[in-house]
């Protein structure tokens, strides 16, 4: 019987490599699969490229990762964030690369990954300091730039409710990320608050179907990142 | 009428409600941070309008009460909203679908500048020390059908925000269709700026001094 | 107040012109919206594009606007199917073009028209004949084409239930490309057979946002192809 | 033992038996119109494969009753079908997302010929007068992980299956990982079709001589 439920966020992560690229689901704290996170800097995996769209708040989550000097490549839209003093410190100081990408270009990008598509022309971006080193085109009168596909090795993922075939529900804007990169990663671990005996989910009503997750961690009362910012908490 | 030296043209209220007035009943809508947003206090009455968050969601509601709502359901600014009946989530891939395909009728945005030819800059100073941040705003510009621009006249130091050509990174390049400022309401033509429509008590002299390119008086039509 | 219902096929196909592109949904008459198709063929535009996985069946919806002469170009992937006569006919006769493209890149190419892209790559016809006339390039070592985007002017779908800002649910595989066509064309027409009120939609559950949708036609009891062809029922 | 001379190798569902065996449970499975549809009728107890069809399902089940089902739950043959309890539908770019994307764990295709070389011909025979439709088959052969091919070894008519290469319009090239014929199990290795395994009373020179292309011998590790 197919059952991707793993014991724990340590197991669901024990395999990530040094050097590994990581897309990690969330905008800002929603979705953001915080306990996956904490995980992994337990793990220790270093030399990590990772995908999201900010660069975490406080001291704990994404931001954690990236002080304890684990990522040393982001590729990001927006790594400026209320809270967000960590990857501020660590650019300025030439420590950790960012490669800024447009919003709906990551997002494409990523979903390009996931869907086999090596590359897709995109108007976002022309004619500004971003269109730099892309190939340019134009179709039917109008200039566009070339983009590439993005996947990774692992997606850290936030859902609400998964079946033991991973068959997802979200939570609300919770969502954002986490359906293109459970597609674009070679295994995708996703942290739900409750597992739900199949069937139980609306095969009409299924956000991300099941072929694209690996790993189940049950975390039924997963933290919340500005909770943990306003009480301080600094991870580990 | 002259202006009133102390505080002439519109208060960020009254800007608000003039883009407002200017949008269609049954548009989909995206407003930028900060400014922007104050449009939905505004909308006349008996028109509906859809307001889309890059994020996913399409039928954004207002803010709930301070202390209430979800962390999961923000807008593009991370702050908590609510939600319409008849609203809906999606993926960021769905969410800029919406956008760079022209599905989303009104885009009303901030700048740092703008120029005579439409270009806009508004996600970077430039600055070498500052982290470049950018997020949904050039996916906007290249690709919703109609971009307002929504900013004061002149930044808080007195410098014209509509100019020649822009001195910081572009944004898009010729995508803004019309300027709303304290000031006046102007659009961007093949001849450059003109203003349609001057505030209360604003003369076009008064507003050409504070605009770094030629302004062309209302069409005569 | 916001409400895309029309009063009936007819309203809401009057302004389709002679040459438009039309993409029409269904996989074989799941999904295909026979009582807007029935419309169209009483409305008389001709000299249409047609884009569709088939050519219908029997002398019913699509097939019957083929026999009634108006399509002068279809787009699809498959276009011999049980019951299928009159595509067979009217190509051999040299009185239809045919461009045939595989199914995952006709999909893509309509997502990709209604996502803003104008053109990607993939693999799928490199080293066939499908691929004639196609741009070829290579990615990291392997073959790609490039494909355009697809986009329309007009689009009928089938759907289950709306409310009336258009948000869609389906039904089981007749799902299949109307979610991507709406996005594709400039003017979506839907025929559902159940009209909601606005929020009764779980916003969790909406498989089409109404952005994607213009006018909505109530077909409580919507006709089966397969019944009609049983029937031996020709349209008109 | 020479093979029986009036129904040498495998049935149908012996055949289909034998491609089931190979499928690893958990597997993510595409199964082409036709005799790999049986397949599903032979999968190894305490195996459980997942179904894609894509038209726009996941957990696809069996064939409901004569006359039960709904017409728009099909497969891609356009036959109706059921759901498993944790089924799944979407939309076409969707499904062929799990396609192209490499999800799709294992497709098994019938087809016109194979080449030695991996090359596939499954959708027309080139004939100046067919109607050509090609579905998915190109997509499956160009975006699935491992492509097995389960075909009788020769045609109605006697000739040859497996080729030096592909005379009709190919499918794909350099596609096909294993072919499962009625008399022999034959994999595409770098050096051409290598037996795995022979059908029980079939003999390797029996294989060759309805095979239009070297074989070579099940490999001695």
């Amino acid at each position: 019987m197919i059952d991707k439920s793993i014991a724990g966020p340590a197991q669901a992560v024990a395999d990530i490599f040094d050097g590994a690229t990581i897309m990690i689901g969330g905008f800002g704290e929603a979705g953001s699969p915080i306990e996956l996170i904490h995980a992994l800097i337990d793990q220790g995996a270093s030399g990590l490229t990772v995908v999201n769209n900010n660069t975490g708040s406080g001291e704990v989550g994404l931001a954690a990762l990236i002080r304890a000097g684990r990522v040393a490549h982001m590729i990001c839209s927006y790594p400026r964030t209320a809270n967000s003093t960590v990857f501020p410190q660590l650019y300025r100081s030439g420590k950790i690369k960012l490669e800024l990408v447009p919003q709906g270009t990551l997002a494409e990008r990523i979903r390009a990954g996931g869907a086999g598509i090596p590359g897709f022309y995109t108007a976002t971006s022309v004619g500004t300091p971003l269109e730099e080193g892309k190939e340019k085109r134009e179709f039917d009168g109008r200039e566009y730039v070339l983009e590439r596909g993005l996947t990774a090795d692992f997606a850290l993922i936030k859902a609400r409710a998964a079946d033991r075939y991973g068959n997802l529900l979200y939570n609300k804007t919770a969502r954002n990320f986490a359906p293109i990169m459970a597609t674009a990663a070679r295994t995708t671990l996703v942290q739900v608050a409750e597992i739900l005996p199949a069937g139980e989910i609306d095969p009409e009503a299924v956000v991300t179907p099941g072929i694209f997750v690996d790993r189940i961690v049950h975390i039924p009362d997963p933290a919340l990142e500005s909770d943990l910012v306003a009480r301080g908490v600094s991870y580990p | 009428m002259s202006p009133d030296p102390t505080h002439p043209g519109l208060s960020r209220d009254e800007m608000a409600r003039r883009v407002a007035i200017d949008i269609p009943d049954g548009s989909y809508v995206n407003l930028g941070i900060g400014m922007p947003e104050r449009i939905t206090q505004f909308v006349p009455a008996g028109r509906e309008l859809i307001y889309h968050t890059e994020n996913g969601l399409l039928g954004m509601g207002p803010a709930p009460a301070e202390g209430e709502g979800d962390p999961e359901l923000i807008n593009a600014g991370k702050r908590r909203v609510t939600v319409i009946p008849g609203a809906a989530y999606f993926h960021h891939a769905d969410s800029f679908t919406m956008i760079r395909g022209g599905h989303i009728d009104v885009c009303v945005l901030g700048a740092l500048q703008v120029a005579c030819n439409g270009d806009l800059a508004n996600w970077s100073t430039g600055a070498p020390d500052a982290i470049p941040a950018v997020g949904g705003a050039m996916d906007l510009v290249a690709g919703v059908k109609t971009i307002y621009v929504l900013t004061q006249h002149c930044t808080k130091h007195g410098d014209p925000k509509l100019v020649e050509r822009c001195t910081y990174p572009l944004t898009g390049k010729a995508v803004v269709d019309r300027v709303y400022t304290d000031l006046a309401v102007i659009d961007i033509t093949p001849q450059g700026f003109r203003v349609v429509e001057l505030s209360p008590g604003i003369e076009f002299d008064y507003v050409q001094e504070r605009t770094a390119a030629p302004l062309l008086p209302p069409s005569q039509d």
